[in-house]
This record gives C-alpha cells, structure tokens and sequence, in this order.
C-alpha cells in the first residue's frame, strides 16, 4: 500500500507545474489546461484522503470538482472564442481592454 | 523472475484471452470487411471479391498483406508524431473495450463492477485518434472530416449512454456479467425497453460513423474525412479502429438489450432443443463447403475450400463436445460464445442491411437528428424505464407497466416528429405527377 | 461548439475564425462534379452567397470540325458530345440533315430509330438515377440501374455494334435493319422495365431521408427556368408542361400515346419524380411502338454525295437531358458552312448559380446531380 | 507479484507519467501537443484513481475529462488559429519572477507535507471505520443520491447554467 504522503507529493507537483503554468505562459488556452492541471491535482488529493479515511466524501467531491472543470472549460472557451472573433490573438497580455 | 512467474500463474486466464483477442480481432474485423462486401454484392445484384481464395475467402489476407507492403506516406508539413500515433490511439481505444467485455460467462477478461461505464469511457478516447490524425494531416480536408466526425461523435454519444442508462437502469448492475445474469430466465431487455434499443442501434451506428450517418467520410463531398492523407498500413490501422469499434458497439449492445450469451428460451424446458443448434448450424455451413470443393475451377481453390470445411467441422465438434458426458462443464462457455457472437453478427448484419439501403444525411439534419430528437427521447426513454421499475417494484405485473411506460415515451417520439414536421413545413406537397395529354 | 463553418475548408490558405466569406473551389477533379466541372463558390459559413461555373475541361472544337467534314462523315462527331445519349445526339443530326435536304426518312426507319431512341432515353435516365442517388449516399441504386442499362446497351451492341457511342443513324434512314430477335429482346426488356422503375422507387421515393435531402433544394421556379432557356426535366420539373416531342413531333412520336409527366415545385425532388414517370412513358412509348415495326424499305433517297442546297435549317429534339438542337448553315458544297450546336446541359446549367444560392455546400452534390449535366455536351 | 505490489508500481508509473505530461503541458510550443500531454497527464491521473480504488471517479475522469473537456479544448485550439500562434512568444517577460515564487510556493507545501508526516499526522487513523467496500458504485450512488443530493442539483444547475452561458457568448452575432 502506498503511504499517503507518496499521493500528496504527487497533488503537489501536478499542483506547482499547474501554477506555473497560469503564471508564466501566455496563450489562454495553456493557462485554462493548466488551471485543469490543478483541479486534477485537488482531485488526487482528494480521492487519496477519501481511502484514507475509508468513506466516500471525497470521491463525490471529486465528481463535484470535474463537474466544476466542465463548467469552467465551456465557459472559458466561449470567452476565447469570442475573444478570438474581435482580436484574433489568444494571448493573455492582449487582452488588455475592458471592452471591445 | 519467480515473482513474474507467479504473477503469469495468477493472471493467466485473463493474460490468454487478452492475447487471443489482440491477434483475433484484426483477423475478425478483416472478415467483417468481407462479409460486409459480399453482402453489399448480394444485395447489389454483384458477386463481390471472387477471385482471391474460393468465394474470395482469402481476400482479407490479400488485402492486408497489399496494404502492409504499400509504401508509408507521410505528408509533407505533416506532425509526424502526431501523425504516428493517432491511429495507435483509435485502435487501442477499440481493443481496450473488450476488456471489460464478457464473451460467455467464461470469455472475460476482467469482471469490474464498472464494466459498462469503463467501456464507453474507453471507446470515448477513440474520438482522439481521429481528431488528432485529421489534425496532423496538415489537410483541410482531413481537418473538416476530423471536426465533423468529433461533433457528430460526441452529440451521438450522448444519445447512446442515455440509451444504454436505460438498460442499466433495468439491470441495477454496470457490470457486464451481472447485467446478462440479470436477464437469465426473464425477458431480454429488448423486449422490456424496445425504444432504448431503438435509440442505442441509430446511436452506435452514428457513433461508429457509419451509413447513412458515415458524412465524415462522405466520398462526395469530403473524399475520405479525417483518412484523407492516411495510406498503406496506417489507414488500415484506422479501417481496423473502424470495425473493432463496430464489433464493440455490437458487444454493449448484445449484452444489455439481447441477453448477451443467454441462449434463446432459456426459461423454456420444450425449446431446448435448440441446444443443438451450434453444433448443427457449423455442421451445415461445413456440408457446404464440402459440396462446393469439387467445383471450384482451380485445384488450389479446392483444397482451400475443404480447408474452410475442415475448419468448420472441426468448430462443428467443438460444440458438439459438451454433448459428451465428460466435457459437459463446457457447455456454457462455448455455447455461450455461439450465442454471444452468433447476436453480435445479426446486429452487425443490421448495420450493413442499413447502410446499402439508405441515402446520406446532411450534416445539419444529422446534427437536428441528434439533438432534437435522440437526445430528448432517449432522456424520456430513461425516465419511462425508471417509472416501469417502480411500477414493477409496485407488484404490476409485466404488460400493464410495459404498454404504460412503453406508450407513453412512443407518444412523445410521436410529437417530437409531428413537432419537427410541423417546423419544417414543406411548401406543398408534390401530389400528381403526371397529366393526361389532350 | 457546433461552430465549425470557418475552418479548415479546402483550397482555403488560412481560416479566420471571424471571417465572413471564403472562397473554395470545387472541382475539377471533384469526385462529383460529374466530370470536369469546376465550381467556384463564394460561400457564407457553409452556405452559398455566391458561385461561377468555369467549363471548358472538355472542349474539342466540334462545331469548328463540323466545318472541314462532309455531312456523314461528321455525323460520328455528335455521339462524343452527351456521350451517355449517343443515340438522341445521332437523331437530332440526321433528321436535320434530312429537313436541310428537304427529304424524309422511310416509316420503318423512323419507327426504329424512335425505339432506340427511348431506350437511350431510359439508359441515359438510369445514368443519372444512380449517380445522383450515389452523390446523396445511396449506394444499391447505381448496381440496379447499371443491370437495366446493361440490358438497353447489349441491344444496342447487337444492333449497331457499339455500346456507348453507337453512331446508329444515317442520313436518311438506318443502315442496318434490325437484327433477328430484336422485337422480342426489346418487348421482353420493356416488361421487365416498370417493375424496375417500381424497385427503385421502392428505395427511394418514399425514402425519409432522400425526401429531406431533396424536397426544397435546389428549386427553381417557373418562370426562372423559361428565362434561363431551361428545357427537359429541369423545365419540367418546375411545372412547365414542354416537351418537343408533344410539341412539334419528330421522328414517329405522333404515332403513339404518353405523357408528360411534370413536377410543382421546381426542387430536386420533383426533377427526381419527373424522370421517374419519364422513364415510365418511354418504355410505354417502346411498348407501343414495338407492337408494329412498319414494314419497309430502311433507307430513304440520298446520294452518295450529299450537296444540300444553299440555305439553313434549326432543327431540334427531345434528348433526354433536354432540347438538343442542331443549326446547319449549308453553302450549297459537300460541308456545311457552319454548326451550331444547343447543348441541353450548357444551358441548364446556367441554372445552377440561382439553383445553389442560400444552401450549403452539401446540397451542391445533390443540386448538380439534379440538373444531370454532362461535361462533354458542356464543353463539346 | 501481490496485487499490493501490482498496485504500488502502478503508483509509481502513473506518477511518473503524470508528472512528464504535465510538465510537457506547459513548457511546449504547440498548443495541440500541450492538450496531448495534458491528456496523458489527465489519464495518468485517472490510473492513479484506480490505485486508490476509486473506480467510478476514475470512469468519470475518463468520460469526462478526457472524453468530454479535453475534445472541446481541441475542438477550440483548432478553430482558433494556429499558425500566428506558433511564432509568437509562449512566455510572460518575466517568467522566471513567477516560477520562483511559484516554486516558492511548492516548498512551503512539500514542507508542510514532509513535517506532517514525519510528525506522524498522516498515520492511518485509529478510528477510521474500515475499508471501502469494493461495491465502490453503489457505495458512491447512495452517497451522492441521500447525503448529497442538494449539491448534486446545485451542480447540475451549474452545468445548464455554463451551457446557455457558452452558447450566448459564442453566438455568431449576438
């Protein structure tokens, strides 16, 4: 059995990569894939402490958390697209109006 | 090393089987394709492929062996990677599917209590090799068939995991063992949830891209849709996709709606007979090939057609077997297998019987059809077999509560159809065509 | 996301996803273009603003050729323009020759030379029948109308001895009579025929899915089709009741009975039905016809050399694709001065710009199939 | 080899494998080869799932996340042009001031997690009840149907919320 703290260092690193990602890149659609990425690695986190504690809370959360990602990505990329049809650029630091 | 051994001694029913179906399925798919061409041919008034082997037998041995020594194209500007490992990826999606498939109740790979569910998540990722394959291309036309194919892919899906909610929703079970056992001694599921049918067969044909749903390849409009630039062994990598994905759209469909490896009548002692139908039915096809040997014009197209009758007799004695005292603990694994295969062939023989009968939908009508109609129906459909199971959790008996919940999701088929109709409203009808001339 | 009208169309360097228009082309190697018809289409997302058609693929100069042949010798020249009607293309020429020359065919001739001519007719129908059923995705159609066409083709091979461009007329008359059994071949087809029509129909006319793919598309009213010259199914197909052969009979057509079948609404649907029941009346006209052959010389009185007198003639006839008419010029020597040709299908495909404008590039498939072009006749 | 044994190289493979693809998600050029890696990233995560016997959350990861996210991600990455994107600049200016502090970030975590379970917090807990059973599907189906049916429509409302939201905005002229 793999001790607990092997999963959590793992949620770690998805985590770090994940939010270097948001920090550094440019493109809006890395940035909404790595925002994934730490949403993947909440999940791990939570599925790991959900056997942990031998109950099922924390599966659901997880089912809660992917619903959220779904959300999140049909919107995000609604605004991309919308974004794309007035600025054609998908770059993060373009997108410097508040309207258009 | 002694670990190893151990692990092959724990795993190796499962470790056979996996290998049986990695080096059985492109073989069976290959056939697939010939009975698909020899099919079309009957139905089109042809002979289809005659030449290679008796009755073109060997054909799919040809036509492999053709495409495996073809030369590998690669387009210029193409990503390479990319264009290397999608179809990769649409083939393992197909094969991974079995896994979790239960080819009689000894056929299995591994039993999971997610069966169903892991099934449609893995043939999902096949949506992946397509997109990237018509993405790597660097092809517009394979880019447009790759858009099409993945819209028309993921709207259907949704249709078919309603549809086969459906099913489960019957058999309180997602395993795929548990799921057929459930409808051991009742009514197969196709007779209790006719429309989920219904809806899962227009699905899984739109899902595997198929007549009169099969626009990504629509030759007259997009030449081949996502394949375009794929020739030699890698299209024949997606063709292979194409027909394991068919056979495993066949498989779900076999086991939740026709009783997977359930013998016809099984409930019934006087319809036992039909026990001997395995047996008999290699017999008569291996009678035929006997009887056609002398008559094939070459000496070679002879010996291999008692080659096909030899082979079929000896299937004919395999099934034979469980009539043997000793061996009568296999009756169930091997009939099962007939009887699971014998469903999956008559559903795929539908897919085909479709396709040269019906003319190509338009992308949009096609898109209308799925979302108007399918999906909203197949969400009644769920709805109607959830009031049935309370209805029979209610001690209804079978009828009253199939004609209620059955009728009530036609009626709303019925309007939804009136409904579009009404939308469309075509101008006028054509009425008489022809006039009597002075 | 079902937003995929701006990518990744062919011919398209780069797809914007915020661009209104863009241009593509289709054809000429187009599997269905049916031929070597290039269409340029302006299109909206997927739907047509705009389209031009360039032909030209084919072009072989056969007017111009007409100019350095005497009148038999050019008479092969005409089965290469609708090389799927090469019968009709042979009568049309023949029988104007004949009016220039101020002579007639023999009674027997022009009876067999209706008869071969309706076969041709339904070939050429059955042509077109499983093409346009193969470009909307109907794949048994093609097979069932390729064994009927089968059938007309061996006849035609017995009498003629070619299949395809059959030359099987001459100026005058026939040269060959009938050969042994053709009464009987013909009759035994003809039979067989309507229950034919009957199994394609079965396929396709009350075909859900045909209906949605061909009610609709591709209308062209009445009164558009008369503007843009328009003739044959395609005229009729729109409610126009014109047929040559009802008209100003040719040939022995005021001989037997039939009817024109007509459409209502101008779409393909209608041109669909309107061909069917054509193939109906042609293999009634057959019937009629074969009853009784005229006995008969085959030939009429033209010499060798033909020296038509100085002047002109316009005449035309009911091919199956529409009015094929031939205008000779003759300056009085063995080769015409001048001919010219009227295509059927270069006219109707003027159609085609106000047939496609407002549906989506899939409908082009079906809108060209309807207006049963070919590029030889096009191009000549 | 234990099913135990299976399961913990399992871990170590699909850690691994989660870790290549996510690192390959952000460092590369192609936006198309950042979705692949996110793919293998999110299919490793799902394996790891199933180390934990969490077997519908892992068929869900798949469905959805993979199957359903990941193709609209793709779907939009090529509808959005490309080419112009490829020869612009991946990177902030200053990148590097935002992977410090983000790395920063990391080791205040891995610090936490370290001390915590060299302190013995992450021990299985005495009072944990007992094993998951591996009827892992009804178990999760009761749970979300009683104990959490209210966020469970909550979320569902969510989603129809997303989905009208998604479709305004990319409505061709709104």
């Amino acid at each position: 059995m793999v001790p607990i703290g092997n999963y959590l260092f793992l949620s770690l690193a998805l985590f770090i990569i994940g939010v270097i990602g948001v920090l550094t890149r440019r493109n809006v659609i890395v940035i909404l894939m790595s925002i994934e990425l730490i949403l993947n690695a909440v999940n791990i986190n939570l599925v790991a402490f959900s056997r942990h504690w031998a109950n099922v809370d924390g599966q659901i959360f997880t089912l809660f958390i992917i619903t959220d990602a779904a959300a999140e990505a049909a919107v995000g990329l609604g605004i991309i697209i919308a974004f794309f049809k007035n600025r054609e650029t998908v770059l993060a630091d373009e997108m410097d109006l508040l309207k258009w | 090393m002694s670990a190893l051994l151990e692990f092959l001694k724990t795993y190796m029913w499962p470790l056979i089987f996996a290998v049986v179906i990695v080096a059985v399925l492109p073989l069976l798919a290959g056939y697939v394709v010939l009975m698909e061409r020899k099919i079309m041919a009957d139905m089109q008034a042809r002979l289809g492929p005659m030449r290679v082997g008796p009755h073109g037998l060997l054909q799919p041995i040809a036509d492999a062996l053709k495409l495996l020594i073809k030369e590998d194209i690669i387009p210029e500007n193409a990503d390479k990677v990319v264009f290397w490992f999608a179809p990769v990826i649409s083939v393992t999606a197909a094969m991974l599917a079995y896994s979790a498939l239960a080819i009689g109740p000894f056929f299995q790979i591994a039993e999971l209590n997610i069966g169903l569910l892991f099934i449609v998540a893995v043939s999902s990722m096949g949506i992946f090799g397509i997109i990237l394959g018509g993405w790597a291309s660097n092809s517009h036309y394979s880019l447009l068939g790759a858009l099409r194919s993945t819209a028309q892919m993921i709207s259907y899906e949704t249709a078919a995991g309603l549809a086969l909610v459906g099913g489960v929703l019957l058999a309180g079970s997602l395993s795929t063992r548990e799921i057929v056992q459930a409808q051991h001694g009742g009514t197969w599921y196709v007779f209790v949830a006719p429309i989920g049918f219904f809806l899962y067969l227009v699905a899984s044909i739109a899902e595997t891209n198929r007549a009169p749903f099969d626009l990504p390849e629509a030759e007259s409009e997009l030449v081949a849709g996502y394949m375009t630039e794929y020739s030699g062994f890698r299209w024949a990598v997606y063709f292979l996709a194409e027909y394991a994905n068919m056979i495993v759209v066949a498989s779900i469909a076999t086991t939740l709606f026709l009783g997977g490896w359930l013998r016809p009548f099984q409930g019934t002692p006087w319809m036992d007979f039909l026990d001997f139908f395995p047996p008999l039915c290699f017999l008569a096809v291996a009678g035929y090939c006997f009887y056609r040997t002398p008559k094939q014009p070459e000496p070679i197209q002879s010996m291999v057609m008692a080659l096909f009758g030899g082979l079929c007799l000896l299937l004919a004695a395999a099934m034979a077997l469980p009539f043997v005292p000793a061996f009568a603990a296999s009756k169930p694994g091997l009939h099962g297998a007939f009887w699971f295969l014998l469903k999956v062939s008559l559903y795929i023989y539908s897919f085909m019987w479709i396709r040269f009968t019906f003319p190509r939908f338009r992308f949009d009508q096609l898109m209308k059809l799925g979302w108007y109609f399918m999906i909203p129906l197949s969400i009644v459909n769920v709805l109607g077999l959830g009031v049935y199971r309370v209805l029979r959790q209610l001690q209804w008996s079978r009828w009253p509560a199939f004609v209620l919940t059955t009728g009530g999701t036609l009626l709303v088929a019925i309007w939804l159809v009136w409904n579009a109709q009404k939308k469309a409203a075509a101008p006028s009808s054509v009425g008489d065509m022809t006039e009597a001339e002075g | 996301m079902s937003d995929t009208r701006t990518t990744g169309f062919p011919g398209v360097e780069q797809t914007v996803l915020g661009a209104d228009e863009i241009i593509i082309n289709m054809g000429p190697q187009h599997p269905s273009t049916h031929g070597v018809l290039r269409v340029k289409l302006r299109l909206d997302g997927e739907r047509i603003v705009d389209s031009e058609c360039v032909i030209g693929y084919l072009h072989r100069g056969v007017e111009k050729i007409a100019e350095h042949r005497s009148y038999q010798q050019f008479a092969p020249y005409v089965d290469r323009m609708d090389y799927v009607a090469a019968v009709s293309n042979g009568l049309g020429y023949c029988e104007a020759v004949e009016k220039l020359l101020g002579t007639e065919a023999p009674m027997r001739a022009k009876v067999v030379r209706t008869i071969l001519t309706e076969l041709q007719r339904i070939s050429s129908h059955l042509l077109w029948l499983g093409t346009h059923a193969i470009d909307i995705g109907a794949l048994t159609p093609l097979f069932y109308c390729l064994r009927e066409r089968e059938e007309i083709l061996k006849i035609f091979e017995k009498y003629c001895g070619a299949r395809l461009t059959t030359h099987a007329f001459r100026i005058g008359g026939l040269q060959y009579d009938t050969y042994d059994g053709f009464e009987a071949e013909t009759k035994r087809f003809c039979l067989d025929f309507s229950h034919r029509v009957d199994e394609y129909e079965a396929l396709l006319t009350e075909n859900r899915i045909w209906i949605a793919r061909t009610k609709g598309i591709g209308v062209l009213s009445a009164a558009d089709a008369i503007d843009m010259g328009a003739t044959g199914p395609v005229l009729r197909g729109s409610g126009v009741k014109w047929d040559i052969r009802k008209a100003m009979p040719y040939a022995a057509y005021d001989r037997y009975e039939f009817e024109i079948p007509i459409g209502q609404n101008g779409d393909t649907y209608d041109r669909y039905i309107v061909r069917m029941q054509e193939m109906r009346q042609s293999n009634r006209i057959c019937l009629q016809a074969i009853e009784d052959i005229p006995a008969g010389p085959i030939m009429g009185k033209v010499g060798k050399v033909l020296k038509p007198p100085v002047g002109e003639v316009y005449h035309s006839i009911e091919a199956p694709k529409g009015e094929l008419g031939y205008y000779i010029v003759s300056d009085g020597t063995t080769q015409p001065y001048r001919v010219r040709i009227r295509p059927p299908s270069f006219i109707n495909l003027e159609a085609l710009d106000k047939m496609i404008k407002g549906h989506l590039v899939a409908d082009v498939v079906a809108i060209i199939g309807t207006l049963d072009i070919v590029l030889g006749e096009v191009d000549r | 080899m234990t099913p135990a044994q299976i399961s913990q190289y399992a871990f170590y493979f699909f850690a691994a494998l989660a870790v290549v693809g996510a690192i390959g998600t952000v460092t590369v050029r192609n936006v198309v080869h950042s979705a692949i890696f996110l793919i293998t990233s999110l299919l490793a995560t799902a394996g790891i799932f199933l180390t934990l016997g969490a077997q519908f959350v892992f068929a869900v990861q798949i469905v959805l996340y993979v199957g359903g996210i990941m193709v609209l991600f793709i779907f939009v990455i090529m509808l959005v042009n490309l080419d112009v994107a490829l020869h612009q600049m991946q990177f902030k200016r200053r990148w590097w001031v935002a992977g410090l502090l983000a790395l920063a970030l990391g080791g205040q975590f891995g610090a936490v997690i370290y001390y915590s379970r060299a302190g013995g917090v992450l021990e299985i807990p005495a009072a944990r009840t007992g094993a998951l059973s591996p009827q892992n599907v009804q178990q999760f189906g009761l749970a979300l149907f009683e104990k959490y049916a209210l966020p469970f429509e909550i979320a569902s409302v969510l989603l129809l919320v997303a989905l009208i939201g998604a479709v305004v905005m990319t409505k061709k002229r709104v």
